[in-house]
């Protein structure tokens, strides 16, 4: 018996518009100009605010996609999908067993998270020495 | 008591205490008042087409002519909370369930966002009437604390019940018990008070329609 | 429990690397509410700061609060805030037990006065001086007046230490009742729930060392991050209750299609709680996604609310009075009938046929 | 509690009944009634709201028939009447209010509430609050025979007089025939005109009738003051006529509260339904134009309209027979507004014409009619009623205004084909 047996079909029922997609365009914009300013940027969890599955794939279409496309692989997948606007990113983050667990829109030049950490730099860079002293 | 206990009393005992109060006092001025009869009419009847107290029953919910324009906001203000006080409390999904839960019976209710436009409108209908009791020097006149009393008992669980659902001012917990609390209340006192005329209304206008419609005219 | 050493180093020797240690505290600050931005500091400090002594003391309990922090979904990255930690009493988790594991406790007491963080699950039993639960020979009530006062901060898990829970369900014959009865000068952190989300937990506990202080709270000492919204609020279902759609029973059309629950008892109106969102078991689903109504767990004596399968809008109990009120309604109208109907008749027997003098005052 | 209010309570605690405790517990204070009640509209004072006029029934009610004002009454948490309220009741339920009814058509909640002003006056009047002119046009009716102290004399002079005008005799005491005609004082005194009209009507039509020398006199000032025990004694002056007299019908003048009287409340007052039938005027004048019995032949060409009197129309239930008669001889006739059952009051009814007290109020009240008339501009008033007829001579002349007003009975009779007799045709 596959799950196709069991006679239950789960309606979404949230078809509706809430309007806070429409909202969230307006924040997104003055988070990019405050970056254009500043340099800083920021972020909008989504998992914060009152979204319907109808609002997340509305605001989804509207952003659309842009030609970065980032896969990180730590502790599960996470993607960071640049949009048709450059700076503003939709990041996902899912754990090891496949499930998002925190979606959010970060508007940087790049994620912050995609960036090496110097620290993480100074290792490679340790690594890489060894290796060219290995060669030795 | 947390809020928790609270909301249970007021769906447990105090439901129950209320709605005894509310059934006593139902039967008990019932019975105080329509026991006193009336003489048979010995007069012989004209019999004229809607001339009679089940004709006056409906008809008296339509405004005589001429009066709308006489006093359009006890009339307007009038329809609006007596019609969406019965749309909230007959057609709302909980209180469908709690009527079921009582006399098992049920029916289909309207989406909660209507119940909430209504709610908006009849509150605001509850005060512009109150506002013309205040303003229009019959009204005041004839204004007695039981028409301030009454006004407050019927307001409250209206605007407990809209704050409940929206999530204003208290949890939703506390709000609802509170709504629930105003609800018990107004049923205690529709018995006593002016309230009771949801029950007499009935009585008052077939009479009327019965005196005047044995003598053919229909009022 | 590694004890040594900085926590990123610890982590990049389990395998774990900063970016997954910087993703979990990303998410971490999304759940509690702080801005996406508060992650990277949650991580900076949590990988800087000094390990805090935890005590953690079973009352009245059944084990299932730890059960759930134990077997919370991603137990390597769950477990970096308890690296981050020295849990230096936990009955189940530790190797030592009897008069060994009770040194350790007043060893750690003794020396962290005023530091340690004291994690209770359970309740507190009060009745015949407490003697309904102890260890070693000790009440939980005597440990708890000893121990509380010392802790820097307490964190009651549970409903039965938030809230006294089921020890505490009519008729409570122990007298059981919760951490914050107690203990009244000290803010306690409740975190209700039976069991309770593993992650509010990390979450206070993550709080707690980042910055030092406790997390916000509500009046019921809640953290407002997980305890601000109603389960219905957040519930993917709520759509159908809007619209006035609701499953009848557990098995009719409405179920199947996934309809709101309300009718048939579930609590998710008065319970708050971070389920609809947070969710369970790995983050697959929640009661009401597996077709039962909220039975409003995390709420202050939800045992006691008038069932789990009566609608909200039900009466709680049974109605008794009502019969009664109603048979007394009739009485009393049956009565004033009859004494009108006398007092009528008197007035009638004693008509004095009106003369033209009469009309004269 | 002085002997006559000790009374006048009784006399209250018999008159309630359950419409009235019904009506009291269905009040809810809206005040639609005062817009109802030309007392109020045309003063604007709030105290002549009809249900506030019931506030000392309502009291007696609450403190007597409900066992909460029981309680209260027992615990003195309740003031009982004392004559002082019922001596400033009277302008309420005397002068301020005609009997007209208006208010009992409009009550949302059903409430009759003119029917409570009539019961109310019964205690009134028992307890000596009734206004003096209408105790003296009660005591002139009930020792006299009439309200305005007309005897059989008078009469028997007008029959004399109508015999001469029209040449047919007028019928006195006849036994056995089919109608016997009521007189009101009003139209034995001021309105001769009604007779011989009828005389002239009852001979087209081919009926019998008769006078009653011991019941001519229609009015009934005991339903206006409010004391059925004398309305039953002058009511039964007709009932005794009619039943000795062995008529078919009685038929009512042009004058309201005597069909109310008559019709609707003296088989009430006697205790037992009448062995004959009680007519109005018009609803014998129009079974006539149905039956074409009657023929009437020219038609009035300038602007009338008609007044309903308020106890034929509203309270009578003679609502569309006034019409069919007036658009047999008008050709220009103009409804006011509010017609009909609606129709305002002149203001005299209910005994408030026979009340000097209530002079200047009713004159302030009279400012709605002349409104209706206004709005419509008619060259004449019709009417059926002659309280009403004197009531609307006396408001236009105050307010200076030139319109006839005439009887619907007379005007019919004035538009007769009278075979030889044509010069009475048409005007």
């Amino acid at each position: 018996m596959g799950l196709e047996d069991i006679p239950v079909t789960v309606e979404t029922g949230a078809a509706d518009l809430t309007g806070n997609a429409q909202a969230l365009l307006g924040e997104i914009a003055a988070l990019l100009q405050r970056m254009l300013a500043t340099g800083e940027g920021g972020a909008i969890d989504l998992a914060s605010l009152p979204f319907s599955p109808a609002d997340r794939s509305w605001l989804e279409q509207r952003l659309g996609r842009g030609e970065v496309e980032i896969r990180l692989m730590a502790a599960g997948l996470s993607t960071f999908n640049e949009t048709a606007c450059p700076g503003v990113w939709w990041v996902s983050h899912h754990n090891e067993a496949g499930i998002r667990v925190s979606e959010l829109i970060e508007v940087a030049r790049i994620p912050e998270l995609v960036a090496a950490h110097p620290d993480d730099v100074k290792i490679g860079l340790e690594r890489l020495n060894n290796l060219i002293n290995e060669l030795d | 008591m947390n809020e928790l206990q609270f909301l249970t009393w007021v769906r447990g005992p105090g439901l129950d205490i209320a709605l005894g109060i509310f059934l006593l006092g139902v039967l008990w001025r019932l019975m105080e008042i329509y026991s006193l009869g009336r003489k048979k009419d010995l007069a012989a009847p004209r019999h004229a087409p809607g001339a009679s107290g089940w004709h006056t029953i409906l008809r008296r919910s339509l405004p005589p002519p001429g009066m709308v324009k006489r006093s359009p906001v006890s009339y307007i203000g009038g329809y609006i909370f007596h019609v969406g006080l019965a749309i909230i409390v007959f057609l709302f999904v909980p209180h469908i369930k709690l009527i079921e839960g009582l006399t098992g019976l049920s029916w289909p209710g309207l989406p909660s966002q209507v119940i909430d436009a209504v709610t908006v409108v009849t509150l605001a209908a509850m005060v512009v009437v109150l506002v013309d009791r205040i303003n229009k020097p019959v009204k005041r006149y004839l204004s007695t604390f039981q028409d301030w009393f009454t006004w407050a008992l019927t307001f409250l669980p209206v605007l407990t019940g809209y704050l409940a659902v929206k999530h204003l001012f208290l949890p939703y917990t506390t709000m609802l018990a509170l709504h629930i609390l105003s609800a018990e209340l107004l049923l205690v006192f529709i018995p006593f008070t002016k309230l009771f005329h949801v029950f007499t209304v009935f009585g008052s206008r077939w009479y009327n329609g019965a005196i005047n419609g044995h003598k053919g005219v229909p009022v | 429990m590694n004890k040594h050493g900085n926590l990123l180093e610890n982590l990049a020797w389990q395998g774990i690397s900063r970016r997954s240690f910087l993703k979990y505290c990303a998410t971490l600050a999304s759940l509690m509410a702080l801005p996406p931005t508060a992650g990277r500091a949650m991580a900076e400090a949590l990988a800087r700061a000094p390990r805090p002594s935890v005590i953690w003391l079973p009352f009245q309990e059944c084990t299932g609060c730890t059960e759930s922090i134990t077997r919370s979904h991603s137990p390597s990255i769950e477990g970096l805030i308890f690296d981050s930690i020295s849990l230096d009493y936990q009955e189940t988790l530790m190797a030592a037990a009897g008069h060994q594991a009770e040194e350790v406790l007043h060893k750690v007491v003794a020396e962290n006065e005023g530091k340690f963080v004291l994690i209770i699950d359970g309740s507190v039993a009060t009745g015949l001086d407490g003697a309904y639960s102890c260890i070693a020979g000790r009440s939980n009530l005597d440990l708890l007046r000893e121990v509380g006062p010392k802790a820097a901060a307490i964190v009651a898990v549970g409903s039965c230490a938030a809230f006294g829970g089921i020890p505490k369900a009519k008729p409570n014959p122990t007298g059981a009742v919760a951490v914050s009865d107690i203990i009244r000068d000290k803010p306690v952190v409740n975190i209700p729930g039976c069991p309770p989300i593993p992650v509010v937990m990390t979450g206070v506990l993550a709080h707690f060392i980042t910055f030092g202080s406790l997390p916000e709270l509500d009046r019921l000492g809640r953290p407002r991050a997980f305890f601000g919204e109603t389960i219905h609020d957040r519930c993917y279902r709520r759509p159908f209750y809007d619209q006035g759609k609701f499953a009848k029973t557990f098995d009719d059309d409405g179920a199947r299609k996934g309809w709101c629950l309300f009718e048939l008892g579930c609590k998710g109106p008065v319970t708050y709680n971070a389920c609809a969102h947070v969710k369970w078991n790995d983050g697959t689903s929640f009661p009401i996604e597996s077709g039962h109504g909220c039975i409003g767990c995390s709420e202050p004596d939800f045992w006691d609310a008038g069932g789990f399968y009566k609608a909200l809008s039900m009466p709680a109990d049974p109605l008794k009075f009502v019969a009664g009120a109603a048979v007394a309604g009739a009485a009393v109208g049956v009565a004033v009938s009859i004494a009108n109907r006398a007092r009528k008749g008197a007035a009638k027997a004693a008509h004095e046929t009106a003369t033209l003098a009469d009309l004269e005052k | 509690m002085s002997a006559s209010l000790e009374k006048g309570v009784r006399v209250l605690k018999e008159v309630i009944d359950a419409p009235i405790a019904s009506y009291f517990s269905s009040c809810v204070h809206c005040g639609l009634c005062a817009e109802a009640c030309l007392f109020y509209t045309e003063t604007g004072d709030p105290k002549y709201t009809p249900i506030h006029k019931l506030e000392p029934l309502r009291r007696v009610y609450e403190q007597e028939y409900t066992l909460l004002g029981r309680v209260a009454k027992w615990l003195h948490l309740s003031k009982p009447i004392t004559d002082a309220e019922l001596a400033e009741w009277q302008e309420l339920v005397y002068n301020s209010c005609t009997l007209c009814g208006r208010c009992s058509l409009v009550c949302p909640v059903g409430n009759d509430i003119v029917y409570m002003v009539r019961k109310l006056r019964e205690g009134m009047a028992i307890s000596g609050h009734a206004p003096n002119g209408v105790i003296e046009a009660t005591r002139r009716t009930v020792e006299l025979g009439s309200p305005m102290g007309v005897k059989l004399h008078a009469v028997k002079a007008q029959m004399k007089h109508v015999e001469a005008e029209t040449g047919i005799p007028i019928p006195l005491d006849v036994e056995g025939a089919e109608y016997m005609v009521q007189l009101s004082s009003m139209e034995i005194i001021n309105f001769p005109e009604y007779l011989s009209a009828v005389a002239r009507i009852m001979k087209q039509a081919g009926k019998t009738w008769t006078l009653c020398s011991t019941g001519f006199e229609a009015t009934n000032a005991g339903i206006q003051i409010g004391v059925s025990d004398l309305a039953r004694v002058i009511v039964s002056r007709i009932v005794e006529g009619a039943e000795r007299l062995k008529v078919k019908c009685v038929i009512s003048p042009e004058c309201g509260h005597a069909y109310t009287a008559i019709r609707w409340e003296g088989p009430n007052l006697i205790g037992r339904p009448f062995t004959f039938q009680v007519k109005h005027i018009l609803e014998v004048l129009d079974e006539f134009r149905a039956q074409g019995l009657i023929k009437t032949e020219g038609m009035e060409t300038d602007r009338l309209s008609f007044h309903d009197p308020c106890q034929i129309t509203r309270r009578g239930g003679v609502i569309q027979q006034q019409r069919n008669l007036m658009q047999m001889v008008a050709a220009n006739f103009v409804e006011m507004p509010d017609a009909g059952k609606y129709n305002w009051c002149c203001g005299g009814g209910g005994g408030v014409s026979a009340n000097e007290e209530a002079d200047e109020l009713r004159l302030s009240a009279f400012k709605r009619k002349k409104a209706q008339l206004e709005a419509v501009k008619p060259d004449r008033l019709v009417t059926a009623c002659a309280v009403c007829r004197t009531t609307l001579e006396e408001g236009l002349e105050h307010y200076q205004m030139d319109l006839p007003v005439l009887g619907l009975t007379e005007l019919i009779a004035e538009h007769l084909v009278e075979s030889g007799d044509g010069d009475r045709k048409g005007a």
